[in-house]
């Protein structure tokens, strides 16, 4: 320890602040039990690294559900660390092996809404890595500046496919799926079928990508009511598949049918009771 | 009959190319001569061993002829004059044991000689004739051993040397100095044979005597298996089945030591007595010497110069006020034959020796020799049990004198490494009295790599199988001790100068600036050094 | 302390922030003034102060009277890592009377000033951003209540062997009462059918006979021999259990805790060295049990095989007794052979009496003290041994690793060998054979160390086999809803330093029904179950921190996603066929919340809102 | 008569006791010569044969220790005299003067730049310095500053007082006395922990002699990424890292000839977990273990010795082993035995399984405390089979390693089934 602080007392001096200088704001969120501690070791040790991490405390890194990491990146954050323990040694016995499943879905997603999926990063910190995170955030903040500003607050249209991920994220359907994959992988489904891993993926894949576009469905007619020629054109999706789309929708009674100019009919998304 | 008169029993060595045929010549001239001698042709007369003639005479020879062709004639150059040589030692020899040097002689025979010849077996009949006959008790035959004991024998040993408790751990085989060379070679394996019942070989096999005894096994295993006592207890019972060592000088110094344990006639061991030196008959403090008066002889071709440590021991005694006996009845300790399967002849010294201590009145008996002392302690202690004067090395002498101040020593001493003999360390676990006594002596003492219990061994043991690992193991030790960058290596064992010196000597394949380090014996360094 | 202040979760919130110098660790890298007049811009904050240490009394006091002089109801510490030090500030709010749950810490020091200690400016900007989190985060917290459980000061534990006694007896000494359900007649398990134990030379029976009796005889203590569970329903603290007996009415009863204790066999070695093919192939109980009936063939050779089934044979584990046991089995044949003779019926032969001492000369003796005991340069003490009769019967241990550990079992296989046991160690590559050579029976191996094959003709094959899990481990597993883990063994919560316990709160295990174990082994764990078990009996309670997860009734479709991932069965479902939590039993991880596929399941004091509230601060540009 | 419980000794076993007395509404005094609770766990990197991270599992309990309502933590205290019998023990604990008034001190280190002198650090085992003021190691509980009094030359020699200088708590006095505390307790556990073997007068190791030979303690802390080396691999001679390790087994032990005939239990493990971090640390590492038995026989262990063997690439032979050196590189070269041929091969660096012995100053408590220990300074239970833990002495109970060799799970056990022991012995004396 005392080495690192004469090593930074020694080069303690203000830098000139680059106030023009575009500096990311990212998010971390790491668990107690590990990743905050690691963090915790590297400020004892006085490991330095840049400031633009905000970290959130979280019990576990399994609390970390995908709708919380898309929501952040629809409202601009440039980046997202989440820590945990090093798996078989989460704190709550599995929880870290949930965060990893659920990592590939928020990046499957954010792949389909056009965000730059390196700008999510799962990492293990261990409470002795003081050293480590450093590294890590040191390492992700250069990668995050690389890849420049979000461009979710400027673009519109990207802001809506950020958003539909987010929407999709929230899916029975698909947090069924990533919650069961666990189980579906280690003790087989009510048939006692085990899936191999690349099957299931596959499978979830197939899932995220209609999810997605049905969420997007519905940002886009959210906004107005759209025919389903005019979402195929937007979301560069097949009129078929959009139909289809619009038919589950409709079956789960989330989108209603208008028919403005009599011809065509055009699709606006039913929205629930005031919640945003 | 009434009285038989002696004949002598001469045995004659003979050179093919001048002293047979010298006989041959005395023959076709019809030259009589007495009957006694029987002739042995050997093609030089430098192929005669000193051995040959001590076996002979053993065996019951009255007297031993040895005959070869005139100096500068030889056959093969030169061999007359090793002969010459070692006839002087085998001589020199026979006078210490008190045999006498009159029992045997060296002539020069030419192939046109067989008058001398001829006259040569008449005197020396006669010669022989007036000494009468060979004071040597006349050896029985052997009895035969059962090879269907040999598991009971085994089963024996196992339950002496706590063989049973070995858990194949191999860590013996990782300090083994023989095993590193020998990869045929561990101690484990050995014991390992024997415990699964797999005894016959015996009779064979040789890895009995490849050890070298040093019991680096012994100090490292964990469970105190006595490998090294197991190894004695096989060599015992392997030359019941003539499965028996390849020895130094051809077996001369086991010839020695056995006839020493046989021998009623007076030696004459005490010759480097000088009379600077105090000694009595009776005392507190009996001195045993050890054989170095025979080593003396058989090495003088060496620059080894044995005398002087007793010598040195006697001046540090005598330094300190103490008056040692030192006895010419004393006979060797028996611990080469004893290493080398022969513990009837230990048993015979054993008893020779216990009684001329007795008799001296002493109450310590001291040490310079490590085989002696390890000898005394244990091997006649376990038969004779406890004795009831006390047996020290030198140095722990000089340690104590030391610390009661009775000596005192010059200042400025060399810088020094000491060599831990397996006797004196491993055997006997002695490791800081040689080197107190040499800081005493204000020597700087630097340790080898592998010293103490560590310390690597000087090749050979009880003068059997001296051969290539035996020469790399005492390469070894001198690198390590010039490597110390020390002035001197100190040994505090006959052997381990003998042994370590003769490395240095005979050509190895080591540039000589790696090993030529002087080696000098520890008594001698401490006498040096006293004011 | 104050009284408590009512904080109800629409009062506009009064926050009040504390911002700590720590010395010059913060105040030296960051503006530490300017950050706390910055915190007294933001929404609802009413107070803000900077302390030289927020932890030292005089910091402690100026909480207490923010709180009381501004009206507070949320309170920010930003200064070191929660981690040590949110109990301390916690209990001060507490001591003012405010909810310790209205607390929140920001840590501008691990996390801020000591990693940027060479950007003042830039540290400070994120000191800002922290504080303006912490600030977002505390206007959405609201009051928690810790809620309580209460438990039944009783338990259940299931398994009469000498783990299940152990434990039993244990929570009766400490003053609960306890069922003891054991399937069989007897009490005594495993045990009781051994011959003798090691590291004693006492027998089995006589070594256990006070353990039943005072088993028996406890007041505290309901047995309930030829009785197995029928069935668990409940969670910690309130079990209701049911348990039945052939041919009698069930019993029911309320337990706070379980023990299970329920032991394992001994494996059958169908197939393996000639078992059941050649006569006078046993395996160790076997052989324990011909030992106690005093019924041993006329032998002068005995071979034991190792591992016979273990270790990658059938099994994929060490046994981890069977060595012992066999060196125990080992000395006892070479010490007491003579009085183990009999007639057995199964292997019937003649008795011939063989004499045990061999007589060993004295000086040998001696002569071995001497050599051996001569130790590193000092006189060491050699010990006593008593010779066995190395030449009458021989006793062969095969084996592949002795797995004599620790001091007594180590010094015992020493012993063993004194006593002329052999060892003779195999591999995988060169197993041993057992096969009749005429009429007989002969073991075949391949000496490692020489690289030979050799035979040696026997007269009896020990086969020690591995210690397996209960065949209906399962069936009590899935009436507990706890794991079994390899090989149908129980599996603990946590390997290193959870042994005893089950992730399930409540539940606790211990002896071989966890894995193998030897008897003081199995009765230590049993004891330390005890401790574990008397916990929450000796408090009355279980009371759970307010991080615990909370469902929706509204949302939920009762999907049950949640309980199969929550690994501390803290999910249940309730009457109504939704989830419900059982509090007592969460750890609030939140791994239901992030799964649940209708988000009807959120933390408390981490709710998304809260979450999402702290992190979205973080991206607004300083105001 | 009284419901307190007093622990002695801080690390795992006395921690889980402490916990369980404490949880059962116990008052737990928990003493610890150190001056941090955490012992022998908290050096360790990884543990088997999980590979969990052990600081990250212990911390946790450390603290919950600490602050738990119910306990008591004394530490860098030691027990001086014990009185009475079970139900009512009187203890007199001296708690040394620490030199930094522990309500005051913040942990926050400035005093540590200041302080000029140079000591090895304990915890470190020698592989890096601390100062005079100092604490043990970073997630150290109480996370205090201590002074080592024979080191300061404040109060060794009336010269410096920096440290005092730079303390903004005022919690530094060099005037501090050593305090004897009585406490009345009604039962007592004893869980005092091991030492590691100093194997340097087993000169077959050259253990001391040649540069990169290290005690296993050594190697576990240069891979703990907190360590003196932050987690890389170093050889002494040259801080390369080395490729090829060699693990030697029973250095010391399983060896009546140096004294500790016994079996260690945990080392056949943890040489193979270190031997699997090696790998994960970096795929070219390859590992040998030489060993007499591979004794692993706990729950999982031997899986976990097939996966080494499989996943790892991890060298198991069969043969004791000693080391010599190369001079010129400092590469150890270790002998050893296959079949009876002696082999000698050329490694980087070699880790010895050193001997845990029970601690030296076990002897002196278990006099104080009329407790019997055996031959090689182990604590004796009075009853081995059935009632493990329990000593001659009513009230007295034993856990951890110093009861005899055991590994976490099993010290953890024992420190739980010595509680419950406690706990019956208060309730059956009238407590």
């Amino acid at each position: 320890m005392a080495e690192n602080v004469q090593h930074a007392i020694a080069q303690k001096k203000d830098e000139p602040a680059g106030a023009n200088e575009w500096e990311p704001k990212i998010i971390g969120f790491l668990c107690n039990w590990c990743s905050y501690a690691g963090a915790d070791l590297c400020g004892v040790s006085r490991y330095q690294y840049p400031t633009n991490v905000r970290a959130v405390r979280v019990m576990c890194s399994t609390r970390i559900s995908p709708h919380i990491v898309l929501e952040l990146f629809t409202a601009g954050a440039d980046g997202i660390l989440v820590g945990g323990c090093h798996l078989n040694d989460c704190h709550y016995i599995t929880g870290n092996f949930y965060t990893e499943k659920r990592l590939r879905l928020m990046k499957k997603l954010l792949e389909d809404a056009g965000i730059e999926p390196q700008r999510l990063r799962l990492e293990w910190v261990s409470a002795s890595e003081g050293e480590k995170f450093s590294k890590i955030v040191t390492e992700f903040t250069e990668q995050v500046k690389k890849l420049g500003p979000s461009k979710v607050k400027k673009d519109a249209a990207l802001k809506t496919r950020a958003s539909a991920a987010d929407g999709a994220s929230q899916t029975f359907r698909l947090r069924a799926l990533v919650g069961k994959e666990l189980g579906l992988e280690k003790t087989g489904n009510v048939y006692g079928q085990k899936l191999d891993q690349t099957e299931l993926e596959k499978l979830i894949d197939a899932a995220t990508k209609d999810e997605f576009e049905r969420s997007l469905i519905l940002e886009l007619s959210k906004q107005k009511a759209r025919s389903v020629k005019e979402l195929g054109q937007i979301m560069d999706v097949p009129t078929d598949k959009v139909l289809r789309h619009i038919v589950v929708l409709r079956q789960k009674n989330m989108i209603a049918m208008e028919h403005p100019d009599g011809l065509t009919p055009t699709y606006k998304a039913i929205e629930i009771g005031g919640e945003q | 009959m009434t009285e038989q008169k002696f004949e002598p029993s001469i045995v004659a060595f003979c050179c093919n190319w001048c002293s047979y045929a010298g006989a041959d010549l005395a023959g076709v001239s019809r030259m009589q001569y007495p009957t006694n001698a029987r002739v042995i042709r050997v093609m030089c007369s430098g192929r005669i061993e000193p051995y040959f003639i001590l076996k002979s005479l053993e065996l019951g020879a009255d007297g031993v002829l040895v005959t070869g062709c005139h100096i500068g004639d030889c056959h093969y150059i030169s061999g007359n004059e090793e002969a010459e040589k070692r006839m002087k030692m085998t001589m020199e020899v026979l006078d210490k044991l008190g045999i006498g040097r009159n029992r045997m002689r060296l002539e020069w025979i030419s192939a046109s000689e067989g008058q001398k010849f001829a006259q040569t077996m008449k005197d020396f009949t006669e010669q022989i004739r007036a000494l009468g006959p060979n004071p040597l008790p006349k050896q029985a035959g052997q009895k035969k051993p059962d090879p269907a004991k040999i598991k009971d024998v085994m089963n024996r040993i196992i339950e002496d040397t706590g063989a049973f408790d070995c858990v194949e751990c191999g860590k013996c085989t990782t300090v083994c100095p023989v095993a590193k060379y020998n990869p045929n070679f561990a101690p484990r394996t050995v014991v390992l044979k024997a415990s699964e019942g797999i005894v016959e070989n015996v009779q064979t096999n040789r890895d009995v005597w490849t050890c070298v005894t040093c019991e680096m096994c012994n100090s490292m295993c964990p469970y105190k298996v006595d490998y090294s006592g197991f190894i004695r207890g096989m060599r015992a019972e392997a030359v019941k089945y003539d499965n028996v060592p390849v020895c130094s000088q051809g077996g001369l110094m086991q010839e020695v030591m056995r006839i020493q344990a046989d021998s009623t006639v007076k030696q004459s061991r005490l010759d480097w007595l000088k009379p600077d030196l105090k000694v009595a008959d009776k005392g507190e403090v009996f001195y045993f010497t050890g054989c170095v008066s025979y080593f003396d002889s058989i090495f003088k071709e060496r620059p080894l110069k044995l005398s002087g440590i007793p010598q040195a021991v006697v001046r540090i005694m005598n330094k300190a006020g103490i008056t040692p006996v030192v006895s010419n009845d004393e006979v060797c300790c028996g611990h080469d034959l004893n290493w080398t399967g022969d513990e009837a002849a230990l048993k015979k010294l054993m008893k020779k020796n216990v009684e001329t201590i007795k008799a001296s009145g002493a109450k310590k008996v001291v040490f310079s020799c490590p085989e002696c002392l390890r000898t005394f302690n244990m091997d006649y202690q376990d038969i004779m049990g406890d004795f009831d004067f006390e047996m020290v090395h030198i140095s722990e002498l000089v340690d104590d004198l030391v610390k009661e101040g009775k000596l005192k020593f010059k200042k400025g001493q060399k810088k020094v490494t000491f060599q831990d003999s397996c006797r004196l360390g491993r055997h006997l676990g002695i490791y800081d009295p040689p080197r107190n006594a040499l800081k005493a002596a204000d020597a700087q003492v630097v340790e080898m790599d592998n010293n103490r219990d560590k310390a690597l061994c000087c090749g050979v043991s009880a003068w059997a199988t001296c051969d290539e690992t035996s020469r790399k193991l005492q390469v070894d030790r001198l690198k390590e001790a010039k490597k110390t960058g020390a002035e001197c290596l100190v040994t505090g064992c006959y052997k381990c100068l003998i042994h370590l010196s003769c490395a240095q000597e005979n050509k190895t394949q080591v540039p000589k600036e790696q090993i030529d380090i002087p080696i000098k014996d520890l008594s001698v360094v401490i006498a040096e050094a006293l004011e | 302390m104050a009284d408590t202040i009512k904080v109800d979760p629409k009062d506009k919130p009064r926050i009040g922030v504390f911002v700590c110098h720590c010395g010059t660790n913060i105040g030296g890298f960051v503006d530490v003034k300017s950050v706390a007049e910055y915190a007294k811009t933001l929404p609802d904050v009413i107070y803000a102060t900077d302390n030289l240490y927020t932890c030292a009394e005089d910091g402690l006091v100026s909480i207490r009277e923010g709180i009381r002089k501004h009206n507070l109801n949320r309170i920010i510490v930003a200064s070191c890592t929660p981690r040590t030090h949110a109990p301390l500030f916690q209990a001060t709010c507490e001591s003012a009377g405010l909810n310790k749950y209205l607390f929140t810490f920001v840590n501008i020091r691990e996390h801020c000033s000591w990693v940027h200690m060479k950007e003042r400016e830039k540290g400070t900007t994120k000191a800002r951003d922290l504080i303006r989190m912490g600030v977002a985060r505390a206007r959405l917290l609201i009051p928690q209540e810790e809620q309580r459980v209460d438990v039944e000061p009783s338990g259940v534990v299931i398994g009469g062997g000498v783990a299940g006694m152990t434990a039993a007896l244990s929570l009766a000494d400490m003053g609960f009462p306890v069922h003891l359900v054991e399937r069989e007649a007897e009490l005594g398990g495993f045990v009781k059918n051994l011959n003798n134990l090691y590291v004693t030379e006492k027998s089995a029976t006589d070594t256990i006979k006070p353990l039943i009796e005072k088993t028996k005889a406890h007041k505290n203590v309901k047995l309930h021999l030829g009785s197995q569970m029928k069935s668990v329903e409940g969670f910690i603290g309130n079990y209701e259990i049911v348990i039945g007996a052939k041919g009698a009415e069930d019993i029911k009863a309320k337990v706070g805790t379980i023990i299970v204790a329920t032991g394992a066999l001994e494996y059958v070695p169908e197939g393996l060295y000639g078992y059941n093919q050649y006569p006078n192939v046993v395996t160790l109980t076997e052989f324990e049990i011909l030992c106690k009936k005093k019924a041993l063939p006329k032998m002068k050779n005995v071979a034991i095989i190792q591992c016979a089934g273990s270790r990658g044979q059938v099994k994929t584990y060490c046994s981890r007794v069977c060595c012992n046991v066999a060196i125990k089995n080992a000395i006892n044949i070479v010490d007491n052979y003579d009085n183990m003779l009999g007639l057995a019926e199964q292997l019937g032969t003649v008795i011939e009496k063989v004499p045990v001492e061999q007589k060993v000369p004295e000086e040998i003796i001696e002569r071995r003290r001497r050599r051996r005991g001569r130790e590193r340069g000092e006189e060491g003490e050699a010990d006593e041994v008593k010779l066995g009769p190395s030449e009458k019967i021989e006793v062969t241990v095969f084996n592949r690793d002795i797995m004599a550990y620790g001091v007594e079992h180590e010094l015992t296989y020493n012993k063993a060998r004194e006593k002329r046991v052999k060892f003779v160690r195999y591999t995988t590559d060169h197993l041993p054979r057992v096969y009749m050579e005429g009429n007989q029976l002969t073991v075949g191996y391949f000496h490692e160390t020489l690289k030979l094959e050799r035979t040696m003709p026997v007269d009896m094959v020990i086969l020690s086999t591995p210690l397996v899990a209960q065949p209906d481990a399962g069936d009590l597993s899935q009436m507990l809803k706890v794991p079994l883990g390899q090989e149908g063994f129980f599996l603990e919560a946590h390997v290193k330093l959870r042994p005893v316990d089950f992730a399930t709160d409540g539940i606790f295990v211990c002896g071989t029904c966890r894995g193998p174990a030897d008897i003081t082994e199995a009765v230590t764990q049993a004891s330390a179950a005890a401790s574990r078990a008397a916990i929450p009996m000796a408090k009355g309670y279980v009371q759970a921190e307010a991080l615990t997860s909370v469902v929706d009734e509204n949302k939920c479709s009762g999907c049950g996603t949640c309980i199969q991932v929550c690994p501390y069965g803290a999910l249940r479902k309730s009457e109504k066929g939704l989830a419900e939590v059982i509090v007592a039993a969460c750890k609030g991880c939140g791994c239901c919340g992030a799964t649940c596929p209708e988000g009807a399941i959120t933390m408390t004091n981490y709710t998304d809102a809260q979450l999402l509230a702290e992190a979205k601060a973080a991206l607004q540009e300083e105001v | 008569m009284t419901k307190d419980v007093m622990v002695i000794g801080g690390g795992i076993a006395g921690i889980q006791a402490a916990l369980d007395l404490a949880d059962k509404g116990m008052i737990v005094h928990l003493v610890e010569k150190t001056p941090s609770i955490g012992g022998r766990m908290a050096q360790l990197d990884k543990t088997f044969p999980t590979n969990d991270c052990s600081i990250c599992i212990l911390a946790p309990k450390m603290a919950d220790c600490f602050s738990h309502p119910n306990t008591n933590v004394i530490t860098y205290a030691e027990v001086v005299g014990v009185e009475g019998k079970v139900g009512s023990f009187k203890v007199k604990v001296l708690k040394k003067a620490r030199y930094v008034d522990e309500t005051k001190c913040t942990g926050c280190g400035e005093c540590l730049e200041k302080c000029p002198s140079k000591v090895p650090s304990e915890f470190e085992m020698g592989l890096s310095n601390r100062k005079a003021i100092y604490m043990p190691f970073m997630q150290a509980v109480p996370r205090v500053m201590t002074i080592d009094k024979e080191h300061c030359t404040m109060i060794t020699k009336g010269k410096c007082g920096n440290c005092k200088k730079a303390c903004k708590r005022e919690a530094i006095d060099y005037e501090m006395k050593d305090k004897i505390l009585e406490l009345e307790v009604g039962a007592i556990v004893v869980a005092t922990g091991f030492d590691s073997w100093d194997p340097s007068s087993a000169t077959e190791y050259g253990y001391g002699r040649y540069p990169n030979v290290f005690t296993a303690l050594e190697y576990e802390r240069m891979i703990n990424a907190a360590g003196p080396t932050h987690g890389h691999i170093e050889r002494r001679s040259d801080k390369k890292r080395p490729i090829k390790m060699a693990f030697i087994q029973c250095v010391g032990s399983r060896n009546p000839q140096v004294g500790h005939p016994y079996c260690c239990s945990v080392c056949c493990m943890h040489s193979t977990k270190e031997s699997m971090l090696a790998r994960e640390h970096h795929d070219d590492m390859e590992s040998t273990i030489f060993y007499k038995d591979m004794r692993a026989c706990a729950k999982g262990f031997w899986e976990y010795i097939e996966r080494a063997k499989r996943d790892y690439g991890v060298r198991y032979v069969n043969s004791d082993a000693t080391v010599q050196e190369n001079a010129e590189t400092h590469n150890p070269i270790v002998v050893y035995d296959v079949g009876g041929r002696q082999q000698s091969e050329e490694f980087d660096m070699v880790v010895l399984a050193t001997t845990l012995v029970p601690r030296k100053e076990t002897l002196e408590l278990a006099k104080v405390l009329g407790l019997k220990a055996d031959e090689f300074g182990f604590l004796e239970s009075s009853e081995r089979i059935l009632e493990f833990g329990k000593t001659v002495v009513p009230g007295i109970y034993l856990a951890g390693y110093a009861a005899g060799p055991a590994d976490i799970p099993e010290s953890v056990a024992q420190g739980s089934s010595a509680a419950a022991k406690a706990v019956e012995a208060i309730v059956q004396a009238g407590g």
